[in-house]
């Protein structure tokens, strides 16, 4: 499964990689995210409650951060697993700077998802990581600035 | 008494079946605990470790294994069923996985509790953890090789196969034309509607195991059972309960649950079953069918085929425990009724991270017929010459019978084809669907905007592979015909057949009569449920004992009435001299007088005693060469295969805007010697259409990169309904006798899936003028071709 | 974990009062082959696709596998089991599929059974279209479909000789 | 593949109900037909804590027609809305869509409120409420109210429901004089999600010799109902006129629509259908709403 988007973060770049590396950020942006610990440099422990409608689960997993070039573009790799199967995703974002001091923020998503999840969850599992990535946008454009919510456009392939 | 050879005798089987009263394995066992598994979510990984704490705390849980836990046999990998020179690199699952992992679905540990819902709570929460690796995905990939399914499988290539009649290379180039195509073929599945099961009962006392499994070869799984539990083949019986389709996933085994259940069942002394759920069968049972084939063909300017070289790839997935049967039924049987001057065909096996591949319905025929007849196609485009013309010209004439391809077949033994005559099936075929008509069809709907097209495909089919089966046929003193053979039924009416075969033998009515099938208490030699063999080799067997029962019951009578053996016809159950029905007796009344009695325990028995006279005192009551009871037992063994043909047509319309199929017509010829009961071999002739039909157009394993088959379910793996099989499906038959055996016949259980690809992709590819080189092809596939085409 | 909750079922089955005491997440596929012991309704794929699980409930064919127990408490039920007359005399639609060989394996057999007698009762004279129509729910392996629409038709023919309705066991 | 544990209770009102939601918290979820919750379920992949049964609620199973909406309750099964010939005549789009839903034995037990509740992207109900600009009616302890059409589907399996409240009624607005609808979709197999759906809601003008308006909702090609309006496109078009041309839709459809594509089929496919049954049902809407000013003239 392939996701790519671009989301308009109001705030400059340099803000607005701090606010990715920040644990406290992340925590309160992962949609579901019931807890995520530091688990050594540039690593995170997390477990989250996802999913959407009847199609619920508890993820236990870890956040890994890598390749970063401050303030240009970094790599997150997430992988947890929970009752429902496991997941994993690996995203590629690109900060620069848009008009009015925002940051027009690129990501390219990589990811497939294992056990009950890939066998029966197929048929809804891409928009429901496209929404839980429109949701992350937001909920850290909530934390950059209150309430201003990030235009999020999609483009999938 | 008229004959039931070639009746339309309805089945006896039916009625339990229809009252609900059928006994299917998880019918069994109400008092037996129930397993379930945990499968691995990976499709290659290491595991780092298992953690079962948690889940022993599962009220009603009774055990959970792991490797660890289970003894040296058991710990060992599952056998190598079928071993084959060219399998090189063989290899074959651990019961349950030790280390590694090597597809989505593999058994890692074994849960046993007191029902399946509490067996599945503690399986959720037994904690593996795993180390993920690069996992190996479809043919390319394997062909590849930058990852390794298994580390010391170089090249992923378990084996690599060639066999050659002339010298291809040479007969090619020297040939007036050449052309070369690629033809692919998906992966499908058996699927059967009751997946596999087990229930194994442990009797301490005795020191006894008894195995019910929903199987195709009940004394395979004895064989297989007892020696890994280190059991005496007396000391294990194993049932085949009624089973709910097999299809060939049934074949394999013993699958691990087969080993783990009796196991378990034997250390907690309680008996324990374990029912396989659709999600399971999708991605822990077996698949088939994947293979990608590239071929070179040289012929002359009128169509004949002078050199074929066939080099294909076959995905076998994650282990091989039933070795090459597939890729060398489809290397053989790919030359159908046709005779190339030479050929060559050299297949890899090749490992992939995925559900293991054993044979389903038609075994690597399906794959073979496909390549062939688009071959033949591709040949006819190219000179412009009728599809029915190129192939008349290349067909082996009847008068050229038996005819020897020159290559070794699947049992090891010559492929030597016994009899058939392909040009009047054709001829019966093109008369079925109006093949010479269908031009001006086409082009009248076409001024209405409608795309029509034909397709026909050809195949023969080695059928009644050896090595041997066996019958059993014993007369009651009731009268009663009680019949056994070893191998299993799934539903294909076997008991009806046979019983078919023992009445006209014996002269008794068809209610009398009573088949077991599968059942090691009845018989205990046997080989299993396969490459349509029933009716050529059970059949065969089955006949041969109830002569002897017959030749031994007219000695009895002759010897009671004192007239000569000669003298005697038995009708009805009643064995009387010819002409008079007065003077005989009831094969009932014979059985007693075969069995001379010390002990009176009722008036039939009465009669057979010591005291009740008649008999030559001068002898002794059973003759030295003689034994008590009318009873026979007979094996046939045949020196090789009988070959079936057939030869299916069909007309499909596509819509231009939807790129939908639709199947207006699908017409079906079938040579399978002479026919015991024709409504159940079209009955094996509708089903097997109809999952070739579902090969060719809807079924399909998506496998993502990762290795995860994302349609293990009913909703998106897309078996047909009624609604997408032909509304119709015509058929017509000839009766070439097999002089193999003294039924005459040959098999028919798999033959109606055989051209499904074949014939469906020329038939689209006639309507749309795309080349059609894939398959399954969906409406999406079709559009997709379509906007490639620039149509 | 601790037990689970069991909730008293009340069913009339075939015309017979049954009850059972279940979890609430037992499935009536389940309850009904090993808790009732009535294992002729089979189970084929436990999501709703394949149809073999069919009963009819209060009159009308629904997936047993996708109802649990509890949510069918005080309901009537038919399964395979029930549609044979008290004297064992086999329904037109048993019948049927017995002469047209409408079944193989047997395995999804009760679920077309159960499935057309209540067609049958709702249209008693289906053309070829409300025949397959009709059946167009099951799934089964084995038989290409061909006799068991044949089956359709001639336990439509049996009924009208009869002069009977198919009968679910039990009144609807 | 069975359910994990789960909580019960069979309230008899729909206070008791929405009463035992309040208190039951966000992991409890309704249970009413069940046909897609309880193989949700079986597959673990929904592990409720706890299920409301609302099945002995019979006052919601009603059918009421009456002024300018067809109006369900909760517990009214497909089938019985399906047969229901009032309901047929007043929007003859729910007949046309309810014989797409799966396969009767699913219909005789699944609810229509339940089908739109579950928000499925792929199930016909939420896209006729869509397209007819519907609403459905929702209660709990702070209270009933009412989510248009518009509102109530968030994304994938997500309706704008919150945890403590009971979906007890929809609305599905009556057909009005001088138009018709149409559903067209293709699915893989008969009965199976589609893999693009559409129905249309056409008018004439009063003569009927021309369309007024014209509207799709589309399933299966985007993570809610899409709604498309066509007016553009087909406006002054002649009526009931075989040869008229309405491929002036197919255009509009590829040109807005973003379907994706799975193991069935190509975003690029799923396009080509959006444009040709809007077509097929733009078709059917014209001749039926033609069809429905001729009735009226005779």
């Amino acid at each position: 499964m392939k996701a790519s988007g671009v989301a308009v973060m109001r705030a400059p770049p340099a803000e607005v990689w701090v606010a990715l590396a920040d644990p406290a950020v992340l925590a309160a942006a992962i949609p579901g995210c019931r807890h995520l610990e530091s688990a050594g440099p540039r690593a995170y422990r997390f477990s989250i409650g996802a999913g959407l409608g009847s199609l619920r689960g508890e993820y236990a997993g870890e956040i890994t951060v890598s390749e970063q070039q401050e303030p240009a573009s970094f790599v997150l790799t997430a992988a947890g697993a929970g009752g429902p199967g496991t997941v994993s995703v690996r995203v590629r974002f690109r900060l620069t700077g848009g008009a009015g001091g925002t940051t027009v923020l690129g990501y390219d998503a990589e990811g497939g998802v294992g056990g009950l999840l890939a066998a029966a969850g197929e048929r809804v599992i891409t928009a429901v990581a496209q929404r839980m990535a429109a949701d992350f946008f937001r909920a850290v454009n909530r934390q950059l600035h209150a309430g201003n919510v990030g235009a999020i456009i999609r483009r999938c392939s | 008494m008229s004959s039931l050879f070639g009746a339309r005798v309805q089945r006896v089987e039916d009625d339990r079946l229809i009252r609900g009263r059928g006994a299917y394995l998880d019918d069994l066992g109400a008092d037996a605990l129930a397993a379930a598994f945990v499968r691995s979510p990976y499709a290659h990984a290491r595991i780092t470790g298992i953690d079962v704490s948690a889940a022993l705390e599962v009220e009603g849980v009774a055990a959970i294994y792991t490797h660890a836990d289970l003894p040296d046999r058991l710990g060992q990998p599952l056998p190598l069923l079928i071993p084959h020179p060219d399998l090189t690199h063989g290899r074959t699952p651990y019961p349950l996985a030790k280390e590694e992992v090597n597809h989505v679905g593999e058994a890692v540990a074994m849960v046993v509790a007191a029902d399946r819902y509490l067996a599945e709570d503690a399986a959720d929460l037994v904690d593996v953890s795993y180390a993920e690796l690069p996992a190996v995905v479809g043919i390319e990939a394997a062909r590849e090789a930058a990852d390794l399914v298994h580390p010391d499988v170089p090249g992923n290539r378990a084996a690599n196969s060639v066999q050659e009649h002339g010298d291809a290379a040479a007969v090619i180039a020297a040939a007036p034309r050449r052309l070369e195509l690629d033809l692919h073929i998906e992966r499908s599945a058996s699927t059967p509607l009751e997946g596999r099961g087990v229930l194994a009962r442990w009797d301490e006392h005795a020191g006894q195991l008894r195995l019910w499994t929903s199987t195709q070869t009940s004394t395979g799984v004895r064989a297989a059972v007892a020696a890994r539990l280190g059991l005496a083949l007396t000391d294990v019986d194993v049932i085949t309960p009624d089973v709910g389709g097999g299809f060939g996933v049934k074949i394999v085994h013993p699958w691990p649950e087969e080993v783990l259940v009796p196991w378990a069942a034997r250390l907690l002394g309680r008996p324990v079953k374990f029912t396989e759920d659709r999600r399971e069968h999708f991605i822990a049972s077996a698949h088939e069918r994947a293979q990608l084939h590239h071929v070179t063909v040289g012929f002359d300017d009128d169509g004949r085929i002078r050199g074929l070289s066939v080099r294909f790839w076959h995905d076998n997935g994650a282990y091989v425990p039933y070795g090459l049967i597939v890729p060398i039924v489809t290397s053989t049987q790919l030359l159908g009724p046709y005779k190339p001057d030479a050929y060559r065909v050299e297949f890899d096996s090749l490992y992939t991270n995925t559900v293991l591949v054993t044979p389903y319905r038609g075994a690597g025929r399906p794959h073979g017929c496909f390549v062939m007849e688009r071959t033949i196609d591709a040949i006819a485009a190219e000179l412009g010459l009728d599809r029915t013309v190129v192939r008349e010209r290349n067909f082996i004439q009847p008068g050229e019978m038996p005819y020897d391809q020159g290559l070794m077949f699947q049992d090891g033994r010559p492929l030597s084809y016994d009899s058939g005559d392909y040009p009047a099936l054709l001829a019966k075929l093109k008369q079925l669907i109006g093949w010479d008509e269908f031009a001006a069809r086409k082009q009248a709907a076409a001024a209405a905007g409608r795309r029509l097209g034909i397709g026909l495909a050809c195949y023969v089919e080695g059928t009644g592979v050896g090595p041997y089966e066996g019958g059993h046929v014993l007369v009651e003193t009731s009268g009663k015909v009680k019949v056994a053979t070893g191998l299993t039924t799934q539903g294909q009416g076997h008991q009806t057949v046979l019983a078919q075969l023992v009445a006209d033998e014996l002269g008794v009515p068809l209610g009398d009569i009573e088949v077991v099938t599968g059942d090691t208490r009845r018989f205990g030699y046997a080989v299993g449920t396969f490459a349509s063999r029933t009716a050529v080799m059970s059949g065969s067997a089955v006949t041969l004992a109830a002569r002897k029962a017959r030749e031994k019951a007219l000695r009895v009578a002759a010897n009671a009435l004192e007239v000569s053996a000669d003298d005697l016809v038995i009708e009805d159950g009643i064995v009387h001299v010819k002409g008079d029905p007065d003077a005989g007796m009831s094969l009932g009344t014979v059985a007693v007088l075969s069995n001379p009695l010390r002990y009176a325990f009722d008036e039939a028995a009465a009669a057979a005693t010591q005291f009740a006279g008649g008999g030559d005192l001068t002898r002794p009551p059973v003759a030295e060469d003689d034994e008590p009871g009318i009873e026979g037992r007979a094996y046939f063994s045949p020196v090789r295969s009988t070959f079936a043909s057939g030869m299916h047509a069909a007309i499909v319309a596509t819509d231009p805007d939807t790129a939908e199929v639709t199947i207006l017509r699908y017409c079906v010829v079938h040579d399978c010697g002479r026919l015991i009961n024709p409504r159940i071999v079209e009955g094996q002739i509708h089903g097997g259409v109809a999952q070739g039909v579902a090969g060719a157009l809807y079924e399909r394993m998506a496998y993502d990169e990762y290795g995860q088959l994302q349609n293990a379910s009913f909703m998106d793996f897309l078996m047909p309904y009624v609604s997408e099989v032909p509304r119709q499906i015509e058929i017509d038959h000839l009766e070439t006798p097999s002089p193999l055996n003294p039924l005459g016949v040959k098999g028919a259980g798999e033959a109606g899936v055989i051209p499904g690809a074949a014939v469906l992709a020329a038939a689209i590819e006639d309507a749309e003028g795309i080349a059609i080189t894939s398959m399954p092809i969906s409406p999406s596939d079709l559009f997709e071709l379509r906007r490639g085409a620039g149509a | 974990m601790t037990g689970e909750e069991l909730h008293e079922v009340a069913l009339t089955v075939n015309g017979t009062a049954r009850t059972a005491r279940v979890p609430a997440r037992r499935l009536l596929s389940d309850c009904i082959r090993h808790d009732l012991g009535l294992t002729g309704t089979h189970v084929g794929c436990e999501h709703g696709v394949c149809g073999a699980c069919t009963v009819l409930l209060d009159g009308a064919p629904v997936r047993s596998c996708l109802l649990l127990a509890v949510s069918a408490d005080g309901c009537d039920i038919t399964t395979v089991e029930g549609l044979a007359a008290g004297d064992g005399t086999l329904s037109p639609v048993q019948q049927a599929f017995a002469e047209c060989h409408g079944l193989q394996c047997g395995f999804c057999t009760p679920g077309f059974l159960t499935t057309i007698t209540a067609g049958l009762k709702a249209n008693p004279e289906p053309d070829d279209e409300q025949a397959r129509e009709m059946v167009g729910g099951n799934l089964c392996r084995c038989t290409g479909y061909q006799n068991i629409v044949a089956s359709v038709h001639r336990a439509a023919e049996l009924t009208r000789a009869a002069g009977l309705a198919p009968r679910p066991g039990a009144p609807a | 593949m069975k359910p994990s544990p789960v909580g019960y209770s069979r309230p008899h009102s729909v206070a008791e109900a929405v009463q035992a939601l309040a208190s039951l918290g966000p992991e409890a979820k309704v249970l009413a037909g069940g046909q897609s919750l309880v193989p949700l379920m079986s597959l673990r992949l929904a592990r409720p804590e706890h299920l409301v049964d609302i099945n002995r609620l019979t006052e919601l199973g009603y059918i009421d027609i009456s002024g300018s909406n067809v109006t369900v309750g909760a517990l009214t099964r497909h089938a019985g809305l399906l047969a229901s010939t009032a309901a047929g005549r007043a929007q003859p789009l729910l007949a046309h869509a309810l014989r797409c839903v799966a396969h009767p034995a699913i219909r005789n037990r699944g609810t229509t409120v339940g089908s739109l509740v579950h928000a499925d992207p792929a199930g016909e109900m939420p896209a006729v409420l869509a397209l007819l600009g519907g609403s459905v009616r929702v209660a709990s302890g702070r209270g009933d109210r009412v989510i248009e059409a518009a509102d109530f589907f968030l994304g994938p399996l997500e309706s704008a429901l919150e945890p403590d409240e009971l979906a007890v009624e929809a609305r599905f607005p009556v057909l009005a004089p001088a138009a018709g609808t149409g559903f067209a979709e293709v699915s893989r197999r008969r009965g199976d999600y589609a893999i693009c759906g559409v129905a249309v809601l056409a008018s004439l003008t009063d003569d009927g010799s021309s369309i007024r308006q014209a509207a799709a909702a589309y399933l299966s090609v985007g993570p809610v109902p899409v709604v498309l309006d066509l007016t553009d496109a087909v406006a002054a078009q002649p009526a009931g006129d075989r040869a008229a041309s309405y491929a002036g839709v197919r255009e509009l459809a590829a040109q807005h629509l973003r379907p994706e594509g799975d193991i069935h089929a190509t975003a690029a496919y799923r396009r080509q259908l959006a444009g040709v049954l809007t077509e097929r049902a733009l078709r059917q809407a014209v001749a039926a709403a033609a069809a429905r000013i001729g009735g009226g003239r005779s």
